[in-house]
């Protein structure tokens, strides 16, 4: 069980820190379909700045901020983004994943596979966010018991 | 040849598969319903078969064709005159053993019949299977049924010594199975086919080095039911299962379908010709003959009724294998009559053992004395047996040892007409004694009176004894087994 | 010899890291240790794909201007792929690390021959 | 070539993968919809490759492009008669197994059921996405949701089964790294993912020493994910640990589906007269398999514990898969591809039986099990089935698998390998015909605990029909596989064969 680390430098500037990282993933997300970058990357830099505050602020306090239910719920969209993307495409008569059939209204289908691409990248960020929290919740509590809840 | 399709050899198959499916469905509740399927089937099978015997007859055989096996292999039905011979015998004596077992079972109130009559059932289908199997491959599926489905009533007992026996029952049969299976295996490989052909099917398609290695190999793969004498063991030890079940399974079904499978592979897949020209027959001529003599001699010293008919069946089983390995036309015929005959007089003695069982739980020789009186029929029954076997005429095995004797002297083998001889002589030595003491040597306190066991069994046991004179007299009587015999012989030797 | 052998040191690093790897999780008794040994086994392969797709004068796989040729730039493949391997790996060790704590909780020791003296 | 882009190629996939979290959140409500999710899912895959199945056979080879990107730049799925027929396999156990766990779940984890059956259709989808792949970097993807959805179920056992779960986790690690490390050298060689053009790009490069190493690394690799002897120390534990629906799905179709991985490689990444012939690898799988086959079946024999046995006989029937491949010729690979849907079908059943069997007593030991056919006498019928099916009995469809193994050794003029299969039959015969002793020769406990002697004490029906599919499946198998042999199977085969 991590508790509260009570260090006043350590907790200000993780507060200072966490919105910067924050960002900085979000940044990492949106460059990802053009630039070095991504969701999976974005996403493990958000699920990091949750790590890093649960890691300052103890596991009830990171409990209080998110829950595992709602981490499930993202976990989940997430990957329902990603694979309805590609569903949606299915159904609009391309193959699976092939973006340039989405139903989006932009000029050229170059521009419309980049809006697609990036609707992948969201879903991914979200779900590897949620995972990689999910796992550090799950193996920081593993006195509670791993049942349904 | 002519071929007939018709559906009546897998109807043959399949009733009594059926008929297991309905007794199992019965079950214990209605023992009388129970009965009666099996009474219904065997003498449903009885008549298909029996039917059968007409276009047969003519020349023609009957044929059901079900499936393709594997590409070049089917699992295929044909109904020729030699497995008419055996399907004629095997269903013929199910009726008699139905009836009997009825009385037997019920008599003792043993356990769990359902599973005997239901095993008992699919024996009988894969019998009949195998009695009618076109390719050796259908022949190896019955072969391996049979095997599985007497496994039960060997064990039926379920004491450990029933179990042990069931266990070395199959780890002689699968371990034989398999050798037939390798050698099924590769003759198909190099020949392409493993369609019985009447005079074999082998000359000149199969490396010459590989022939002897097939011929042992599928004959001690048979041999194993046959009881053959290296690999005999599990015939005494499976006396230990009811006597119905010696009676039908260990003197005619399982052992004859042994016996049956090496006929097959001698006269049907490598064939009198090319046995003759390799001289392959010799060594094995040579040791079925230590069996005749070992087995007998063994015969003598039991004390125990069944173990002593165990021996005498492995003596006999190996004279119908002497007979057709002598590859000469009276030798064949008088092997294939000594089949069909060695099976009414082998289940006579069997229902008389049992039948004494029954009524006195007398299981040792050395018992009898004065039962004769007690039970005159089954004695009587039991003597008329006896004396077949030995060759006494007007039975019926005199006929087919006449012709083993005329085979061995055709073939210019006097030393095998000195086995018969001899074989001959063991049965008479250790069949007599037993006659002899049943009716002349009176027990001491016990007083005279028939006593005899339930109808249900005294008259199967009747009936075969009775049949085997008229077969004696008549060869040709009801199932024209001789005419049959005669047929297929022609095939066998007009073919090669 | 040496040369040969030195122009190939991206083979020799990734294969020595693999051993260690190995030796790791054949060699350790302590759970959390073979774990470690597989994570690095799994390094190397990546660090190997990664080496793979690097090239002389090379430059990052982003299209930029005057360099119209495929052959200015890194292989970008092999790092896909190991974005994939990674992901892989991340979530074996998130399994393995969950199995663990099963393990912990069962048997309160991560040592393999303790644990294997309790089951019996 | 326009080859026809049919929907159902990613359906089969997309429907469980879509499903698999749609239960954690239908779970907040409905805890059993976890049940009733996977087998909708699993059914319609199973529809997905039905249709795939018939449009291969009947059309051609299936080439789906994801996100229309043309291959070898892009990943397609590529499904020809050999994964069409896999997937079929795969898709219909799947069901079957599925169908009867909800008890068995139900018993042994009544408080994990939402994660299991979420975890459960992961691996089902990881192992479609092997089958209908053809991309050798999309297989290792796949490979690993499978894997690590199996390593977590196999967790959730009892007793001994995270340990088991870890060491499987270690092996398999190491066997999917060693696959990837084949497909990095490949890689390196020709540039290319896509198994089509490996095929035609690497028999250039034949000579190179590189592409042998490859070679080494694939078979290594598929060698432990698949149990192959030496390499199958995780198997019998995970097996035997494992929930009991757990069990009756990995066991007939994870090592089946990587025996599937080990056959596309050897055909049709490399060609057979590569990979087989001239190269000593055809041999040495051989032999492998050979020992895999007897050392399995003695083990086996050793056992009482039910599923470990069963887990054990897994051993050495992966020897007959892997002995069928490596004879490198065309009766051999039908025995191997025929053996990959009976041994599904058998011990799918068998591993249902002992799930009955734990539903119903609680236990595995064999010796606990006399009189158990008065109690369980329909379940007791389909094991003895699925037993006889294993020993080689005609017709159920285990001999016929044998038999064409038989029949493709005799042809490599290889009879030690005759020698070693009709050994280990009758070695199987030993530790299966023992069980049947047991449980139907041997009288039950006498007094006692049993007092339910002789009460008839079925499973409930959700297990037992899929419990007597399979068991009837066996025996049809067996009559009919003529028709699988020569309407599916001779059209798997490779061009060189």
């Amino acid at each position: 069980m991590i508790t509260q680390y009570e260090n006043v430098i350590i907790k200000t500037i993780c507060r200072l820190l966490i919105p910067f990282i924050q960002l900085y993933a979000i940044y990492v997300l949106m460059h990802g379909h053009y630039s070095p970058g991504g969701g999976f990357q974005g996403g493990v830099m958000m699920g990091a700045s949750f790590i890093l505050l649960v890691m300052a602020y103890g596991l009830d306090e990171a409990r209080r901020r998110i829950s595992v239910k709602a981490l499930t719920i993202y976990a989940c969209l997430g990957l329902f983004i990603y694979s309805g993307i590609g569903a949606i495409a299915l159904l609009m008569g391309g193959n699976y994943l092939d973006y340039g059939k989405l139903p989006l209204p932009l000029s050229s289908i170059p521009k419309i596979r980049a809006m697609g691409i990036l609707g992948i990248e969201i879903g991914v960020f979200l779900g590897v966010m949620a995972i990689m929290i999910f796992i550090f919740l799950a193996i920081a509590s593993y006195d509670t018991g791993g049942k349904d809840d | 040849m002519e071929t007939i399709s018709s559906i009546k050899p897998l109807g043959a198959v399949l009733v009594s598969l059926i008929a297991a499916m309905l007794i199992l469905l019965t079950g214990d509740r209605h023992r009388n319903l129970r009965e009666a399927w099996t009474l219904l089937a065997a003498v449903i099978k009885f008549s298909l078969v029996f039917s059968l015997a007409g276009p047969i007859l003519e020349g023609r055989s009957v044929e059901t064709t079900l499936l393709t096996l594997v590409p070049g292999l089917k699992l295929q039905l044909r109904v020729d005159a030699f497995g008419l011979v055996f399907g004629l015998l095997a269903s013929g004596l199910w009726v008699l053993t139905s009836i009997y077992s009825v009385g037997y079972m019920r008599s003792l109130q043993e356990h769990a019949q359902t599973r005997y009559f239901f095993c008992f059932a699919l024996a009988l289908s894969a019998t009949m299977g195998i009695a009618f199997s076109a390719n050796l491959l259908t022949l190896y599926i019955f072969y391996e049924i049979l095997t599985l489905s007497t496994w039960p009533l060997v064990a039926h007992k379920e004491t450990p010594e029933a179990l042990a026996a069931g266990r070395k029952y199959l780890v002689y049969t699968l371990t034989s199975s398999t050798l037939i299976l390798f050698s099924a295996a590769a003759i198909f490989v190099q020949t392409g086919t493993l369609d019985f052909t009447p005079g074999g099917f082998l000359a000149g398609r199969v490396a010459e080095g590989m022939l002897p290695l097939f011929f042992a190999l599928l004959l001690f793969g048979f041999g194993v039911k046959a009881a053959i004498m290296p690999i005999h063991e599990w015939l005494p030890s499976a006396m230990i299962a009811p006597t119905p079940v010696s009676a039908l399974l260990h003197a005619v079904a399982v052992v004859k379908a042994g016996v049956f499978g090496c006929l097959r592979v001698i006269l049907y897949v490598f064939g009198p010709a090319l046995l003759t020209q390799k001289g392959l027959w010799f060594p094995f001529a040579l040791l079925v003959s230590f069996t005749i003599l070992a087995a007998g001699m063994i015969a003598l010293g039991q004390d125990n009724l069944k173990r002593r008919l165990a021996f005498s069946t492995i003596n006999s089983l190996s004279i119908i294998i002497l007979g057709a390995l002598l590859l000469s036309k009276s030798g064949i015929t008088g092997g294939i009559l000594h089949l069909a005959n060695h099976g009414y007089l082998k289940i006579t003695l069997f229902f008389c053992a049992g039948a004494i069982y029954v009524k006195t739980r007398k299981e040792l020789v050395s018992q009898l004395n004065g039962i004769g009186r007690r039970m005159p029929f089954t004695m009587g029954a039991f003597a008329l047996g006896a004396m077949g076997l030995a060759g006494v005429p007007p039975l019926n095995g005199f006929i087919s040892k006449w012709y083993l004797c005329l085979g061995a002297l055709e073939a210019h083998e006097i030393i095998f007409l000195v086995v018969f001889l001899l074989s001959a002589l063991l049965d008479v030595a250790f069949f007599f004694p037993i006659v002899y003491n049943a009716f002349f040597k009176a027990a001491k306190e016990e007083p005279f009176r028939c006593d005899e066991a339930p109808l249900t069994m005294v008259i199967p046991l009747t009936a075969t004894a009775l049949f085997s004179l008229v077969l004696g007299v008549y060869p040709d009587a009801l199932m024209k087994f001789f005419s049959i015999t005669n047929q297929a012989v022609r095939a066998i030797l007009g073919g090669g | 010899m040496i040369d040969s052998l030195m122009s190939k040191y991206n083979y020799w690093i990734y294969i020595v890291l693999m051993m260690i790897g190995f030796y790791a999780m054949i060699g350790k008794k302590n759970l959390v240790k073979k774990l470690i040994g597989m994570n690095i086994f799994q390094t190397a392969i990546i660090l190997y794909y990664i080496s793979i797709g690097v090239k002389k004068g090379g430059t990052v796989p982003v299209l930029m201007e005057g360099l119209p040729h495929a052959a200015a730039y890194v292989n970008p493949l092999p790092h896909v792929l190991m974005l994939t391997a990674i992901v892989v790996s991340v979530s074996t060790t998130g399994v393995a690390l969950a199995v663990l704590l099963l393990i912990y909780r069962r048997y309160k020791t991560l040592e393999e021959d303790e644990i294997l003296k309790s089951m019996r | 070539m326009n080859a026809p882009q049919i929907p159902a190629a990613i359906l089969i996939i997309l429907i469980p993968l879509m499903s698999s979290y749609a239960i954690p959140l239908l779970g907040w409500r409905w805890r059993g919809a976890g049940y009733y999710l996977a087998l909708s899912a699993i059914g319609a895959s199973l529809v997905c490759s039905l249709i795939l199945l018939y449009t291969v056979l009947t059309v051609g080879t299936i080439h789906y492009h994801l996100g229309g990107w043309l291959p070898p730049w892009g990943i397609e799925y590529v499904i020809d008669p050999l994964n069409g027929f896999v997937g079929v396999v795969v898709c219909c156990l799947s069901f079957l197994v599925t169908v009867s766990s909800r008890a068995s779940v139900e018993k042994e984890l009544p408080d994990k059921k939402v994660r299991f059956y979420t975890i459960y259709l992961l691996l089902f989808t990881g192992l479609m996405g092997i089958t209908v792949t053809g991309d050798v970097f999309n297989l290792y993807v796949f490979l690993e949701i499978a894997s690590l959805a199996a390593y977590a179920l196999i967790a959730i056992g009892e007793d001994g089964a995270p340990l088991a779960a870890f060491n499987y986790i270690i092996m398999g690690t190491i066997g999917a790294c060693f696959y990837l490390l084949g497909v990095g050298y490949l890689y390196i060689m020709t540039g290319s993912l896509n198994i089509a053009d490996l095929a035609k790009l690497l028999p250039a490069l034949y000579p190179s020493k590189v592409v042998l190493v490859a070679l080494a690394f694939f078979l290594i690799g598929t060698a432990i994910k698949m149990g192959l002897f030496p390499l199958h120390v995780w198997l019998p534990d995970a097996y035997t640990f494992a929930p009991s629906a757990v069990s009756s799905f990995i066991a007939p179709l994870m090592t089946k589906v990587m025996a599937y991985i080990l056959i596309r490689v050897m055909i049709t990444v490399f060609e057979p007269s590569y990979s087989l012939k001239a190269v000593p690898v055809g041999t040495i799988l051989t032999w492998l398999a050979a020992a895999a086959i007897l050392v399995g079946s003695i083990l086996a024999i050793a056992q009482s514990d039910f599923k470990r046995m069963l887990a054990y006989s897994s051993v050495s029937q992966i020897g007959y898969i892997v002995l069928g491949v490596g004879l490198a010729n065309a009766t051999g690979l039908v025995g191997s591809l025929l053996h990959i849907l009976n041994h599904g079908f058998m011990k799918a059943c068998l591993f249902s039986v002992a799930a009955a069997l734990m539903l119903k007593t609680g236990g595995r030991n064999i010796y606990q099990l006399p009189g158990m056919h008065r109690r369980m006498p329909f379940t007791m019928a389909a094991l003895a089935i699925a037993a006889l099916s294993m020993v080689g009995v005609p017709p159920t469809c285990g001999f016929f698998s044998k038999w064409y193994l038989i029949l493709g050794a005799i042809e490599a003029g290889q009879w030690i390998f005759v020698g070693v299969i009709l050994l280990s039959s009758l070695l199987t015969a030993v530790y299966f015909m023992r069980v049947i002793e047991i449980i139907f020769f041997r009288p039950a406990p006498s007094g006692g605990h049993a007092t339910g002697e002789g009460v008839r004490d079925e499973i409930p029906l959700s297990m037992s029909v899929p419990l007597w599919i399979l068991a009837a499946g066996i025996l049809l198998l067996g009559l009919f596989s003529e028709k699988i042999v020569s309407g599916i199977l001779r059209l798997a085969l490779p061009a060189g064969y």
